[in-house]
């Protein structure tokens, strides 16, 4: 086991590298000049203030050696400074990382809580008006892209119940109600389609695994239907379910961006679509770096759950 | 109704009778089983054989009330003096395991992948069973042990997929056997095994059924293990039963045209290798278009115009039956067929 | 027999076609609704310039923002552009855009799993999967900003944006499935019947791949639809003034309460194809699900 | 190792010898090996033109690999096959393809050996275009003779396999395996998953047609009644080894090593009236893994009769007339009188 | 509800002290150093924190926008030599906020001159502004000297520009970060600052005005979405709404909702323009410029996608100089037929096609108004395609490097006629990215600068507009547009300027219902 990790794990870093050499040859590649754009609305902007600032940011060395410095630099934990304000990437990243994987856990969290009991629902009690409303209503949460249920919430919730969201994001430190109130509706947004495809995903594997020979056994013991379903089919049937994780992560984590201005949460998906837009190189590739490992690192997480779901997996592995 | 067997017991353990059990499909609904009816008494052991899909696996599932998807149309079945269609749930479960306890034909999908086979055994006793985990667990042992598993107290640990075919096979009756049952019904407990293997589990059910003074309903399509196990044998065609005896007396002396085909259609060492072997020609037809009348009338050497119409359960002596026209009480020797006249 | 052989070549497949189209309109209800609903969106796209009554980009500037009426069936936009002609037009560029992204998207990333999956194991096989992890551990925000800046917005760079996207889980599938072909029992029969690589390929991967794909790809088609509008909501989507679905719908937001047509028909109509992909892929796995063929 | 002798000394259709196949085990960062299973370890046998080989075995004791070798959708680890006096482990691909037209195989599951969205035409003319021998309407009016051969009826032609019977598939299977006109037939547990009654028609169809077509066959199956039924001779496999060869009755009436032994008192009877088998068996547990086989005589642990030098002594092959064994109980002078 | 459509006044005086008042803004300032980041979101966010020398006058009697200046941290000022010398004397005893490392103490001429000379040192915009300055002098704690290298009429309403906040000594050294704090002596002090989330604003107790600020602190969200900000304008979770790209009704429907808010709208400074490459065919015909001029129904433009507006020459109308705008539209009417016949005349009477840029980087409305234009130049038969391109190559790749050939977006405002005049028309212009080189209007906009008479100075600036609308034609200024902005009715004291200041939240207060006050 601990061998398989570690090779996932250098595996991992590998996707990490390449991501983030692929990105900073990207980011070099799309137009926009950084310098210029910083130095926008002042006219009467020189040459040489333009190169002395190139040089300021080390856009004047070669691409090489600037990805070179990167890379040394990233190993050690440094990311550099953004161009727009001179922040640390780190410390921006710092600030905002958390609070999306905050939101991404709610979103998991809400989709796992809600979609498998729906699945549940579904499967047991197969083709019955029941699993029909329910099939419709799990495929409607996939169809509704999750800014438009954002936006109708913020927007009908005022309309109709005069309320709205808290405006100012507090960390779960400083005001863990408001923190949860601020980020239950965006995580509900975000969710749905989660809960929609462990539902649907659940429904599948359920339904096939009520009909195994092995349920059957159970049954023939003498078991209660709750614990047949509870105990034996579903932990058979989740690890479909964690495999959409594993894949929904990638769509949390980035596709939160208008969920997050609608709900004004400074979080990384706001990070990244500003500093693309800004040519802020060093930010884009902290963000992505970042969301690299995090990305690697949760599948790896999901793939070693499936170990301790499945003993014969983790055989398999070690 | 089938008349019944004259067994030395006058109350038999289990009752099944004028069995019918459907399944809705695509098709429409089939009869899986049409009409099947046997008795089995205390310490008794009957063989339920026949070709696949005759309905040997549906009827033993409908005993235990679960059969998936389908249902009961008609029929009893009895159970110490209960009718278990009419029971309610909770009671099913708990006779399922506690007085009725089924060894299932796969033993390789047949056991929870994901659960230790200690776990397994030790659920199957604490449904019924109150008593501890550690109680349990200790019990699991002994019954690991009187499977043949050694070292019994380490492979609690053991996955399903550590162990092998015959291994898995034995956990299916421990866990089987963790409550002492009275009837132990095995479907096909050894198809999936190696011949060797297949020798020492049917010893070890033999074994246990005395230790446990189990009746025991086997099912099989192996004409060899019903001459080793059985002492009452039904033989099932196309879901329901064509003809059910004595052991000894039905393989000798089959009162049927499709047990006698089954019996030569079997390559035996004695077998005369220069000579076709007894083949039954054409398959077993599908649930949705059986023949009228006698359901093994196309593949019957000896059918004739009476086969067209349902043949009725003849009565013999010893206890035997046989739904067949040629043992119906006033055939004339001019009504019947050619037996050359083969039907290929 | 040998009336059968003047049989005219093609019947057979075609009659079977027939015939597997009444069982999946008997077998499955709801995908049939589906298909005909995708159906009626095809031909609507397909004949817009016959249906639309007006030119989807023509401003009637005397008719902003218009309730749907008779004379603009489902109301004007804040252009007063007659948004029954948009929604039209719009799916066309919708449709245009989902489906030639699974076209190109999805075949490549077929053609790599497939591939990958045949030499599964071997270096080809990892050195193709690293490339498709690193395209997946990229933030999907930043494939598409990426596109939109270096290529700038248009239909066509829309596409190759989304099709990034979608690569990786193609891959994934059909992967997945061709590892599992190859070790079917028919392939290795084939084998020994003297079939080579390409035709094995050819005769069993390629059919055998098709119908869950085709289920991904139904799947797929509804991410890509609701990837589409959130490009244009970021404002790197499907350039204006042609219409797409996307686009109205971000456009429309902004007027959810004075003028909720202008979202609520493009919105619906969104939502009723991602919804009908849906069903339709749901129905398709349960028709070319083996166990129900029977 | 000596050859197994041979009744047809002419030229035989099919000559395997010292017949390997090792599966690596690989683990770990690199994918190295840690071990191999020793799924066919040094086997040898010939099979002449019209002849039946049978092979039975323990499950695990390596039948289908000998089955994929032989026909060369396996390589070997080392070895040669000869058939038709050529050296199939040292053909090129091409060559390879010719020579397998003479090489068919039946699998154990005729449903999964048929693609199932493929019409039974597609299936059966398969190896006709993969060979080139004939297409379109001529492949079809050869499948449809070939079905009519096998019993079943030309309008089958445009069904899918799934509209069959376990019995009219295998029949489908052999008349795919039939179409390049073959010399040898491997049928691998051919009729271990039919009925009873329709096993009884595959078998005679077997016959017929070897009859007809003056075929051979490498028959696998685990039904010593069956196989003995069929065969000319028997070869009984081992943990990947050749325990014991001999002809069919023979070798099956008067079984001399102590695992065939166990196998032919294992099999069932209808007869009411035999003595309960278990009684009979004498190999008892079940084999060990082939990765790690037992040093000496890979039997010994479960063998009764098992002394000293079974536990590290390879045992030797001795020969009486056309019967082998391996067994230390047979070597050297005592010979088959032994019992 | 009976009181639709009835006008809700602003809270009259007298103001009551206390309360928080509560708003929200769409984005967050980068850095709040004035010189580093000329982004509109830095100076307001500094806006109530620092003081100028001087400023627009704001209130209830002065006209919205007005240039006319008052005295801010100067009580008075003065020039001499024609225009070439600046005296302004200093209040006595302006306290810094007292935070650390300034701790409160007194504003002196010594920190007009640290300003100044940081502001020499850094590139930016507002080097500009003092380019002219020669020398400075500071002959005692309360007075400052500019001595310019030249005449200029302006130079104190460039002292009332954004830029010229006046710093502490402290950080032009360097003892604080100016980009993420902000010590100065305005009405406000900075408590408390997390970007992109809020900033914590509290009244600055020794604020010179005697009796203000009235309100106890100001609480300033981040919320990036219109429609959240509008919910929770709804929900009275804040008291003040600005810079709306709502449509006029969706104002009104807010407005007719209770609590029901006070719109007022706001002229922005910065104008909607098409602008054409002249370095390229045909925009280098007069003609085609002037017939893309008169083929823009802009009126209507203005009322239909934007909420109102008015009519706008090169130097936007409530700027000294500014050309009024009834005579903006006499000399640029809408007029397609002319529009045809001048495009007929420069050899296209069929038209031609062209491609226009556009960035939805200032906000989707300006897409749709490019949307609109490309309709309007069709029906004149040009064909005009957009090329809607992210706001990094809109600016830095294509408009800078005058890689296009038309263009259509919004002019950042600037705030004096000569700063609009000199940058964009000169051939010498620093953001001239038109290739606008025509030597009588560049000798017309070096006249004008030193004219010390206001009236000779106005009448040469409308000169130079209508030459730029009659013989330039580039960029074609369309409009201003009115910015909306709703308030809570419990409201008062609120008269913004259209700069980048926000020192007007000194004068604000809140009535008795104000939740912020409870
Ligand atoms: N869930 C079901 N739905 C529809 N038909 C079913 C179902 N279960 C069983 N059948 C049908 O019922 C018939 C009897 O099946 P059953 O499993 O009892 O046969 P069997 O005698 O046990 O055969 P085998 O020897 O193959 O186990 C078969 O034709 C089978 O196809
Ligand atoms: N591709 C493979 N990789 C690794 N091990 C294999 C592979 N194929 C077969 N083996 C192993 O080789 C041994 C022999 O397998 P084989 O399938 O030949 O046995 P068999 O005699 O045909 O058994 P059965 O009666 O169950 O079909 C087994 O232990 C099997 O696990
Ligand atoms: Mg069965
Ligand atoms: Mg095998």
């Amino acid at each position: 086991m601990t061998e398989y990790v570690i090779r996932r794990l250098l595996y991992g870093l590998l996707v990490v590298f390449l991501v983030t050499v692929f990105v900073f040859l990207a980011l070099r590649l799309i137009p926009g000049d950084v310098v210029r754009l910083q130095l926008a609305d002042a006219p009467g902007v020189t040459e040489e203030q333009v190169d002395r600032l190139a040089a300021e940011l080390g856009l004047n060395q070669p691409l090489f050696t600037q990805l070179g410095t990167f890379l040394a630099d990233a190993v050690r934990g440094d990311f550099g400074q953004s161009f727009q304000d001179g922040e640390q990437v780190t410390t921006l990243i710092g600030e905002r990382l958390p609070i999306t994987l905050q939101l991404g856990a709610m979103a998991v969290l809400f989709g796992v809580l809600a979609g498998i009991p729906l699945g549940v629902l579904s499967a047991v009690r197969r083709n019955s008006w029941l699993d029909q409303s329910l099939r419709l209503v799990s495929v409607a949460g996939i169809s509704i892209p999750n800014f438009w249920l954002g936006l109708l919430m913020v927007t009908y919730l005022a309309l109709l119940f005069t309320w709205s969201p808290p405006l100012v994001y507090q960390g779960p430190t400083e005001d863990l109600s408001s923190n949860l109130v601020h980020l239950a509706l965006p995580a509900l947004a975000l969710g749905t389609s989660t809960m929609a495809s462990i539902a649907r995903m659940l429904r599948s594997s359920l339904l096939e695994v009520l009909h195994s020979n092995f349920i059957r056994t159970v049954r023939a013991k003498g078991a209660s239907e709750l614990r047949v379903i509870g105990k034996h089919a579903m932990r058979n049937s989740v690890v479909p379910v964690f495999s959409i994780l594993g894949l929904q992560v990638g769509h949390i984590l980035g596709g939160t961006v208008i969920l997050e201005s609608i709900f004004g949460i400074p979080g990384m998906g706001m990070l990244i679509f500003e500093s693309v837009q800004m040519r802020d190189y060093p930010v884009v590739l902290g963000c992505v770096v970042v969301y690299g490992a995090v990305f690697v690192l949760i599948n790896l997480i999901v793939d070693v759950c499936y170990g301790v779901i499945d003993p014969r997996i983790r055989y398999a592995r070690t | 109704m089938w008349p019944n067997a004259e067994h030395e017991q006058t109350v038999p353990l289990l009752r099944v009778a004028d069995l019918r059990v459907e399944f809705d499909t695509a098709r429409g609904t089939v009869e899986a089983v049409n009409d099947i009816g046997f008795e089995v008494s205390a310490e008794q052991t009957v063989a339920i054989v026949g070709e696949s899909g005759s309905g040997k696996s549906v009827t033993a599932l409908a005993v235990l009330q679960l059969l998936d998807g389908g249902r009961i149309a008609n029929g009893q079945i009895v159970w110490d003096g209960q009718d278990l269609s009419a029971v309610d749930k909770s009671r099913m479960r708990g006779i399922r395991g506690e007085d009725i306890a089924m060894i299932f034909q796969d033993p390789m999908t047949s056991l929870d992948p994901l659960y230790s086979i200690g776990d397994q055994i030790v659920e199957a006793i604490r449904l019924h069973r109150k008593i501890s985990k550690t109680e349990a667990r200790d019990r699991a042992v002994e019954l690991l042990g009187q499977v043949g598993i050694p070292d019994a107290r380490t492979r609690l640990r053991a996955y399903p997929h550590e162990l092998s075919g015959g291994q898995r096979q034995r956990v299916m009756i421990a866990i089987a056997l963790a409550c002492a049952p009275r009837l132990l019904i095995a479907d096909e407990p050894t198809t999936a095994l190696d011949v060797t293997i297949e020798a020492q589990v049917l010893e070890l059910i033999r074994d246990l059924q005395r230790q446990y003074q189990m009746a025991l309903v086997l099912v099989t399509h192996d004409m060899g293990v019903v001459a080793e196990m059985a002492d009452w044998v039904v033989v099932c065609y196309a879901g329901q039963v064509v003809e059910q005896g004595p052991a000894g007396k039905l393989l000798t002396d089959p009162q049927h045209p499709y047990t006698e085909a089954l019996l030569t259609a079997i390559p035996t060492p004695e077998t005369d290798k220069s000579q076709p072997l007894g083949a039954i020609g054409g398959a077993v037809p599908a649930l949705h278009e059986m023949p009228p009348g006698c359901r093994f009338q196309p593949r019957c050497r000896h059918a004739w115009q009476d086969c067209t119409q349902p043949p009725p359960v003849v009565r013999l002596d010893g206890g035997r039956s046989s739904r067949c026209w040629l043992r119906a009480p006033a055939p004339t020797e001019s009504r019947r067929a050619e037996p050359e006249q083969e039907l290929a | 027999m040998s009336t059968l052989d003047h049989r005219p070549a093609g019947t057979g497949r075609l009659t079977s076609f027939g015939r597997g189209l009444l069982r999946f309109a008997r077998t499955q209800p709801f995908g049939s609704i589906a298909l005909g609903v995708i159906i009626i969106f095809v031909l609507a796209a397909l004949f817009a310039p016959l249906i639309a009554p007006y030119d989807p980009v023509a401003q009637h500037r005397d008719a902003i923002q218009l309730p749907p009426s008779g004379e603009f069936w489902l109301g004007t936009d804040d252009l007063g552009r007659d948004v029954f002609s948009r929604v039209l037009y719009g799916a066309r560029t919708s449709l245009l855009v989902a489906l030639a992204t699974l076209a190109t998207g999805g075949v490549l990333g077929s053609v790599i799993g497939i591939f990958s999956g045949y030499f599964g194991g071997r270096w080809i096989d990892s050195v193709l999967q690293r490339v498709m992890d690193t395209l997946m551990a990229i933030p999907g925000i930043v494939l598409l900003l990426f596109v939109a800046a270096l290529l700038g917005p248009s239909v066509r760079n829309t596409i190759i944006a989304l099709s990034l996207l979608v690569i990786p889980s193609f891959n994934r599938v059909a992967r997945g499935q061709m590892l599992q072909i190859r070790e079917e029992l028919y392939v290795t029969a084939a084998r020994a019947n003297g079939c080579g690589v390409l035709r094995i390929l050819r005769t069993h991967g390629l059919p055998n791949l098709l119908a869950p794909m085709l289920v991904v790809m139904s799947l797929m088609l509804a991410i890509v639809m609701i990837a589409e509008s959130a490009l244009s909501f970021l404002g790197v989507g499907t350039p204006p003034p042609t219409p797409s679905w996307g686009l109205m719908l971000s456009d429309g937001s902004r007027y959810m309460e004075i003028a909720p047509w202008m979202v609520v028909f493009p919105g619906g109509m969104l939502a009723v194809a991602v919804l009908a992909f849906n069903l339709l892929g749901d129905a398709l796995r349960d028709f070319f699900d083996p166990k129900q063929i029977r | 190792m000596s050859a197994i002798s041979n009744s047809a000394t002419p030229e035989p259709l099919l000559e395997v010898r010292d017949l390997v196949k090792h599966f690596p085990i690989t683990k770990g960062l690199l994918n190295r090996t840690v071990g191999k299973v020793h799924a066919v370890d040094g086997v040898t046998f010939r099979i002449g033109r019209g002849e039946t080989l049978g092979l039975v075995g323990e499950s695990g004791s390596g039948k289908s690999t000998v089955a994929r070798l032989v026909l060369r959708l396996l390589d070997p680890t080392s070895g040669q096959i000869h058939f038709a006096g050529t050296e199939l482990t040292r053909q090129r691909p091409a060559e390879l393809k010719r020579l397998r037209r003479k090489l068919q195989i039946i699998f154990q599951d005729p449903f999964s050996a048929c693609d199932p969205r493929m019409t039974i035409a597609q299936v059966v003319t398969e190896p006709l275009e993969a060979h080139r021998i004939s297409t379109g309407k001529a492949a079809r009016r050869t499948a449809a003779e070939l079905l009519e051969r096998v019993g079943l009826a030309a309008s089958d032609l445009d069904k899918y396999p799934h509209q069959f019977s376990g019995g009219q598939a295998q029949r489908i299977g052999i008349a795919r395996a039939l179409t390049t006109e073959p010399e040898l037939l491997v049928c691998d547990e051919a009729v271990s998953a039919l009925d009873v009654s329709v096993q009884a028609q595959v078998l005679n169809l077997l016959r017929e047609l070897q009859g007809e077509l003056g075929l051979a066959y490498l028959f696998i199956a685990h039904d010593l009644n069956v196989v003995r039924y069929i065969s000319d001779r028997i070869c009984v496999m081992y943990l990947g080894q050749f325990v014991e060869h001999g002809p069919a009755d023979e070798l099956l009436a008067e079984p001399q090593h102590p695992y065939t032994r166990s196998l032919a008192a294992a099999i069932a009877s209808a007869d009411p009236h035999r003595p309960p088998r278990w009684d009979r068996i004498m190999a008892r547990g079940e084999a060990p893994s082939p990765s790690a086989p037992p040093s000496g005589c890979r039997f010994h642990p479960r063998c009764p009769a098992a002394f000293e030098p079974c536990t590290n002594k390879f045992p030797v092959e001795s020969t009486m007339g056309e019967r082998t064994v391996s067994c230390h109980l047979h070597d050297a002078a005592e010979v088959l009188s032994h019992d | 509800d009976s009181e639709a459509g009835k006008e809700v006044k602003q809270l009259s005086g007298p103001p009551q002290p206390g309360g928080i008042y509560r708003y929200a803004v769409p984005s967050d300032a980068r850095s709040l150093d004035p010189h580093e980041q000329s982004s509109y979101n830095t100076h307001i966010a500094i806006g109530s924190t620092y003081s100028k020398l001087v400023d627009f006058k704001t209130g209830p009697d002065i006209p919205y926008a007005s240039h006319e200046l008052e005295g801010d941290l100067a009580e008075s000022w003065q020039q001499s030599n024609g225009g070439a010398r600046w005296t302004f004397n200093l209040r006595e005893g302006v306290r810094f906020h007292d935070v650390p490392p300034v701790n409160g103490r007194e504003f002196t001429s010594a920190d007009v001159r640290c300003t100044m000379d940081r502001i020499r040192e850094l590139p930016g915009h507002q080097v500009n502004l003092i380019s002219t300055v020669d020398s400075i002098e500071t002959p005692d704690d309360y007075t400052v000297i500019f001595n310019l290298s030249q005449r200029q009429a302006e130079f104190d309403t460039n002292m009332a520009n954004h830029f010229m906040w006046m710093l502490p000594c402290e950080g032009t050294r360097g003892e604080f970060d100016l980009g993420t704090q902000a010590i100065g002596t305005g009405a406000f002090v900075l408590d408390k600052w997390e970007r992109n989330r809020e900033r914590v604003l509290s009244a600055h107790p020794n604020y010179y005005e005697k009796d203000k600020p009235h309100l106890d602190g100001i609480h300033v969200a981040i919320v990036p979405d219109q429609g959240a900000a509008a919910a929770a304008l709804r929900t009275a979770r804040i008291d003040y709404l600005s810079t709306l790209s709502f449509d006029k009704r969706m104002v009104d429907l807010l407005r007719n909702q209770t609590p029901r808010p006070r719109l007022a709208a706001e002229l922005s400074f910065s104008p909607v323009r098409i602008y054409l490459n002249q370095e390229k065919e045909p925009f280098d015909d007069l003609r085609v410029r002037r017939a893309i001029a008169l083929a823009i129904d802009r009126e209507n433009m203005l009322n239909s996608l934007r909420p109102g507006g008015s009519s706008s020459a090169a130097v936007t109308p409530k700027l000294f100089g500014g050309l009024p705008p009834e005579e903006v539209d006499r000399l640029q009417p809408y007029d397609p037929r002319q529009a045809r016949a001048l495009l007929a005349e420069a050899g296209y009477p069929n038209g031609f096609s062209a491609e226009m840029i556009v960035t939805d980087g200032y906000g989707e409305t300006v897409v749709r108004e490019a949307q609109w234009v490309q309709q309007d130049l069709a029906k004149v038969g040009i064909n005009v395609e957009l090329d809607v391109q992210d706001y990094a190559t809109y600016f830095t790749e294509s408009w800078a490097k005058k890689n296009y050939e038309m263009g259509f977006g919004l002019q950042t405002p600037m705030l004096s006629s000569d700063e609009f005049l000199s940058t964009e028309w000169h051939s010498e212009g620093a953001r001239n990215w038109y290739g606008i080189a025509d030597p009588k209007l560049d000798r017309m906009i070096d006249e004008q600068r030193p004219m010390l008479d206001a009236d000779e100075r106005e009448q040469a600036i409308h000169e130079i507009q209508r030459y730029i609308v009659k013989n330039v034609s580039n960029p074609i200024t369309l409009y201003l547009y009115e910015q909306q902005a709703l308030y809570a009715p419990y409201t008062g004291g609120a008269y913004p300027h259209p700069d980048y200041g926000t020192r007007h939240l000194a004068d604000v207060f809140l009535g008795d219902e104000a939740p912020g006050r409870g």
